[in-house]
């Protein structure tokens, strides 16, 4: 029987990993650095004649169908090998909605016949990145910022943090400044949107940040002229740049801006990893590109400990943040290349388990989180 | 051709009970059924550069990450690459007219070659990539600055990993020994295990994993996070020379965020694909091997086995009045075939359609189980 | 939907005897380069440009209106030399077009409003949808559907473009019927 | 305008089967194609030297309503290239040398251009704007960019085409033999710095 074991390990077909972002989703295969393709999570849709984004669906069936349709351009244009009896690393966030998940290990099981899928949470992924046993994974995303402590190897559960803190957050406060720049409603695309904030946005330091509440700033960057087809060049001013990142820092009684959910994240966590946590930062996700999000995060943080209602309840003074061994939007996604490559696929469910049991094991639901003997 | 550019007008039912217009229809004859795009199984058939059209086996293109070795994309607009050839005169020399040896060699004029894009006119010189002497291959590339880093991970993991299975494979041993009725010769020697190994190429077990895992260093954290420099406050904004998320996630390794980072993009090849039924598994088509070839070796389409059905006219519907619709029925193939119309009150109800996919995965199971039984 | 009739000024248009329908309202330069090889038709405003090189298409290609057909040059160390534009079987090339390609391949489908750049090379069977730019120096291989500014590969066509292609022509000459005007 | 002042100088190469209107002059070793229109209805147009202009182009010197009298001309410098179906509207001012305006481009009143330009297929530029030297400008989002050097120039193929033009082709006679000094003097330099090149 090992000696099979040990030819089926040769054979094994190196598996893929699959990161399906609201945005943008990461593919490419377990073991290499970096994924083969990042590209829009969309797809032509023939009979609408338009590209039409995987997570616009109103039913499971038509989520099905963009399953279907996106894995097909993944797989065949992108990295070009057969899904069938291959193995996939699926890279998804704690908060998943089960819908989702359970369709897409429909689609990949029924439909593409992978031989077995290895279902991993990011911030797990992304602490197999770092290899330290605390890991506080900050992932700010396109639709949200979650907070998640890693201790050995377990996610603190209780204490996950998630906001609407995302790129889409940055891209509505990004078009209401040029609104105002330009006095006009400009009615921008989101592509537009999002390109201008990658071209010329930023995040300033605290300093500037609270001068620019108070009224009285400092100099502003400089203003740009951003081209525009068809119509005349729009205005994105000093203001705008510095201001258009500004929704995740906003305070507010509810008291949900991003340093403060990190703060709430590792209060809740077990006293005796609370220090570990906050020496062990580690930013990600595609919206931590943004030039000056990690400074300002960490002022923030030094700042915001020194106030009530943590400087009471948290002895924490000191953060630390790592460097990541990969670039920010993919550090999950080369977490499950990592994943993948180590044990082969060993912890995958495999198809004709998942084909007898029609089910997925999920962190909600009590038949998997109560201890059974 | 009407269906390409015209609203599918005529749609037939598929047997998994999608509709469809004909032209996306398959005629599986060994089942005699009409199969869709979206119920049979696409395959990868050979790889191939779109761009020169030269084939390329799986195995060679599984190493070269699937990208052709000698053409390129844009990194700036994703058109293809053109290589343009230059004279490169030898002015100094020939100024100079120094010696008769000089003179000799300059006669053959030494021809350089650039790469060029013909729709943005970027050329490999707008980066300080020097010409080449060759005009195909030898440019140089680019890696991963991440690489190293993640190398090591992932040979940590990968030891780790082989350590777990090893305390594992120790752990069923004892439980045997304690049964003592299963101790097969090849258990208790090891042999297989080492064999596995050896087969695998992976280093022989104790001594290589545990140097590797004695060596591993995690990531380090600092207090220290990259400030934003001083001067992003101050300078001006030059749109041109800071890329777009595009082409960013064009090079997903490397991801440049300015346009002198920006390098010639390997072409990534395309795929013939061959399909087959997912229920018989017989090719419904496949292509053959020559890039260049339209023609199939295996062609089991529904528009050459199916009567098509044409609206010639029509009558906007009224209520209350009769209206015609002129429809042209060809038969497609040689052999006669009886024609029924149905009244709507004929219609047999539909019940098992949307099943089948699952149906048929069931099916290919339970074959699995006969056979591994 | 079958293909409508299309109706031509009897006047208008000269028919060959190899079965070419070329309307009188177009410009072919240096017409003794130019082969038509039969059942094509080139309808008004049309340009070919024969002077510059040799165009040659095959059977069943549709010249739409305002279309510019036009052999594409090449700079070389010692000059400037116009390729020779062929164009296959059943292809139909849509209104204000410009093709400037070096090879058309058969059962290609151009829409209108269409720019395929110098020396592009259209393998058999593919489409550019309306409006769409083709770069110069652009290979777009068989059974590719290209669209957009600049072109890019959206979708796949069916496998039986060739029996689509062959039908649309030659559907669209049976139908293109001339009409007498007095 | 009621009538035409056409002003073909020699080396030209102008096709019969062109519509031109107005005060046009034609600078040496242009080559203009068949079925090209260029309508000087605002004020007189000057073609420079060496420039290709391809079928169905259109070039137009609009009239305005703050025209200043006598209307000032409207200058296209030595070596552009009009590609097919491209359309050129001004009012009057200048455009630079060696751009590049390709198949179906379409340049609008307020734009103002540089040297060593391309207006990529197909590209509409309608609102106002000052294109600096070398941009170009592609696909349909307008995406711009800096060229690293200008447009090679096309004389060899204006080398080539005027002497297989004439073969296939009725031509306007070049009808003004005797140079005018400001003409002259711009040619001789962009001879010379063809040359150069």
């Amino acid at each position: 029987m090992a000696l099979y074991e040990g030819i089926a390990l040769i054979q094994e077909k190196q598996a893929v990993v699959l990161d399906l972002g609201t945005d943008y989703t990461k593919f490419g295969f377990t073991g290499e650095a970096a994924p083969r393709c990042i590209i829009r999570s969309e797809f032509w849709c023939p009979s609408e004649r338009r590209y039409k984004r995987v997570h616009d669906y109103k039913t499971a069936e038509e989520l099905y169908d963009n399953f279907v349709h996106m894995l097909h351009l993944l797989y065949f244009r992108h990295v070009l090998v057969n899904p069938k009896e291959r193995k996939v690393v699926v890279v998804e966030s704690l908060l998943t909605p089960t819908l989702f998940r359970e369709t897409l290990a429909k689609v990949l099981f029924t439909h593409y016949e992978v031989s077995g899928v290895m279902w991993a949470d990011s911030p797990r992924l992304c602490a197999l990145i770092l290899g330290t046993p605390e890991a506080l994974i900050v992932s700010i995303g396109a639709r949200e910022a979650e907070v998640t402590a890693v201790v050995h190897a377990s996610v603190v559960l209780h204490a996950i943090q998630a906001q609407p803190l995302g790129a889409h957050a940055i891209h509505q406060e990004l078009s209401k400044l040029l609104d105002e720049d330009n006095k006009t409603e400009l009615k921008l695309p989101e592509q537009i949107i999002e390109d201008i904030k990658v071209k010329t946005c930023f995040v300033g330091n605290r300093e500037r940040a609270v001068q620019w509440a108070t009224g009285n700033p400092l100099m502003p960057a400089k203003s740009v002229q951003y081209p525009l087809s068809g119509r005349a060049a729009i205005t994105v001013s000093g203001r705008t740049r510095e201001l258009a990142a500004e929704p995740l820092f906003a305070r507010d009684n509810e008291l949900a801006s991003l340093p403060d959910i990190i703060l709430q994240c590792i209060i809740q966590c077990p006293i005796d990893s609370r220090r570990a946590l906050a020496q062990n930062i580690f930013v990600t996700g595609g919206t931590a590109t943004i030039p000056g999000l990690k400074a300002r995060l960490a002022h923030e943080l030094r700042y915001l400990v020194t106030q009530p209602p943590y400087c009471d309840r948290l002895s924490i003074r000191e953060f630390r943040f790592h460097k990541s061994g990969a670039h920010d939007n993919s550090a999950a996604w080369a977490g499950g290349a990592l994943a993948g490559a180590a044990d082969g696929g060993a912890r995958a469910l495999a198809r004709d388990v998942y084909a007898r049991t029609a089910r997925l094991r999920d962190w909600p639901c009590l038949l998997d989180n109560t201890r059974r003997h | 051709m009407a269906y390409l550019i015209q609203e599918d007008y005529v749609k037939y039912v598929c047997s998994c009970g999608q509709l469809k217009p004909i032209t996306s229809l398959y005629f599986c004859r060994h089942c005699l059924k009409i199969r869709c795009g979206f119920c049979i199984c696409h395959e990868v058939d050979s790889h191939y550069c779109a761009n020169c059209l030269e084939n390329m086996p799986s195995s060679e293109a599984r190493l070269k990450k699937n990208r052709c070795s000698s053409c390129f994309d844009c990194p700036s607009c994703f058109h293809t690459l053109s290589t343009r050839a230059m004279i490169a005169q030898a002015r100094p020399s020939a100024q100079d007219g120094a010696s008769g040896d000089t003179k000799v060699e300059n006669k053959q004029p030494k021809k350089t070659y650039y790469l060029s894009c013909f729709n943005c006119r970027w050329t490999s010189r707008d980066v300080g990539i020097p010409d080449q002497p060759v005009a195909s291959g030898g440019w140089p590339e680019r890696t991963n600055p991440f690489a190293n880093r993640f190398n090591q991970l992932l040979d940590y993991y990968k030891a780790v990993a082989q350590l777990e299975k090893q305390e594992k494979l120790e752990r069923e041993r004892k439980k045997f020994a304690i049964r003592g009725k299963y101790i097969t010769l090849t258990d208790k020697t090891g042999l297989t295990g080492a064999m596995a190994r050896n087969i695998a190429g992976l280093p022989p077990s104790e001594s290589g994993s545990s140097a590797t895992l004695a060596n591993f260093t995690p990531s380090q954290a600092s207090a220290e996070v990259e400030e934003l420099p001083e001067d992003f406050y101050t300078k001006e904004v030059d749109l041109k020379q800071i890329t777009s998320l595009s082409q960013r996630l064009a090079a997903p390794a490397r991801q440049p965020a300015r346009g002198s980072r920006l390098w010639p993009l390997p072409k990534r090849l395309s795929v013939k694909r061959s399909q087959r039924c997912r229920a018989c598994d017989h090719n419904l088509t496949k292509p053959e091997y020559n890039p260049g070839s339209i023609k199939f070796k295996i062609e089991l389409l529904a528009y050459y086995h199916v009567p098509e059905v044409k609206i010639i006219s029509f009558e906007s519907v009224k209520p209350g009045t009769r209206s015609e619709l002129l429809l042209k029925v060809t038969n497609p193939t040689g052999h006669e075939m009886r024609l029924r119309l149905l009244q709507p009150s004929d219609v047999p109800v539909e019940e098992e359609q949307p099943k089948s996919i699952e149906k048929s995965l069931e099916k290919s199971l339970t074959l699995e189980k006969v056979c591994n039984n | 939907m079958e293909l409508q009739d299309t109706y031509y000024n009897k006047s208008e248009y000269v028919e060959t005897a190899s079965g070419n329908k070329v309307s009188r309202q177009t410009v072919l330069c240096g017409s003794q380069n130019i082969v038509l090889h039969g059942k094509v038709i080139v309808q008004s405003d049309a340009i070919i440009r024969g002077d510059l090189a040799n165009v040659k298409t095959g059977r069943f290609c549709i010249i739409s209106k305002g279309s510019v057909i036009r052999p594409p040059f090449k700079k070389f160390s010692k000059g400037v030399a116009f390729f020779p534009l062929q164009m296959g079987d059943h292809v139909f090339v849509g209104e204000n077009t410009v093709v400037n390609a070096a090879v058309v391949g058969s059962y290609v489908y151009i829409g209108k409003n269409v720019v395929i750049g110098r020396r592009c090379v259209l393998k058999d069977c593919c489409m550019i949808e309306d409006n769409s730019v083709l770069p110069a120096e652009t290979v777009v291989p068989s059974f590719a559907r290209y669209s957009g500014s600049p072109a890019r590969l959206v979708t796949s066509l069916p496998e039986a473009m060739p029996d689509l292609m062959t039908e649309f022509t030659k559907s669209y000459y049976q139908h293109f019927l001339p009409i007498t005007v007095n | 305008m009621s009538h035409n002042n056409i002003k073909i100088l020699p080396g030209a190469t102008v096709c019969e089967d062109c519509t031109l209107e107005g005060d046009i002059t034609i600078g040496g070793g242009t080559i203009i194609h068949p079925r090209v229109t260029i309508i000087a209805e605002g004020g007189p147009i000057i073609i420079a030297e060496y420039c290709i202009i391809e079928e169905y182009s259109t070039i137009i010197h609009k009239k305005s309503d703050k025209q200043e009298v006598p209307p000032k001309p409207l200058f296209i410098g030595a070596h552009n290239v009009f590609e097919v179906g491209c359309k050129l509207e001004s009012p009057c001012g200048h455009i630079g040398e060696s751009n590049v305006f390709e198949c179906k481009s379409f340049v609008g009143v307020d734009v103002k251009i540089g040297s060593g330009c391309v207006i990529g297929a197909a590209c509409c530029l309608t609102a106002s704007q000052t294109l600096s030297d070398n941009t170009v400008i592609w696909g349909s989002e307008h995406h711009v960019r800096e060229a690293l050097e200008k447009q090679p120039s096309q004389l060899l193929q204006l080398d080539f085409l005027s002497k297989v033009m004439p073969n296939y082709h009725r031509l306007r006679k070049p009808n003004v033999h005797k140079r005018p000094p400001a003409a002259r003097q711009s040619q001789d330099s962009s001879v010379k710095s063809a040359n150069n090149v």
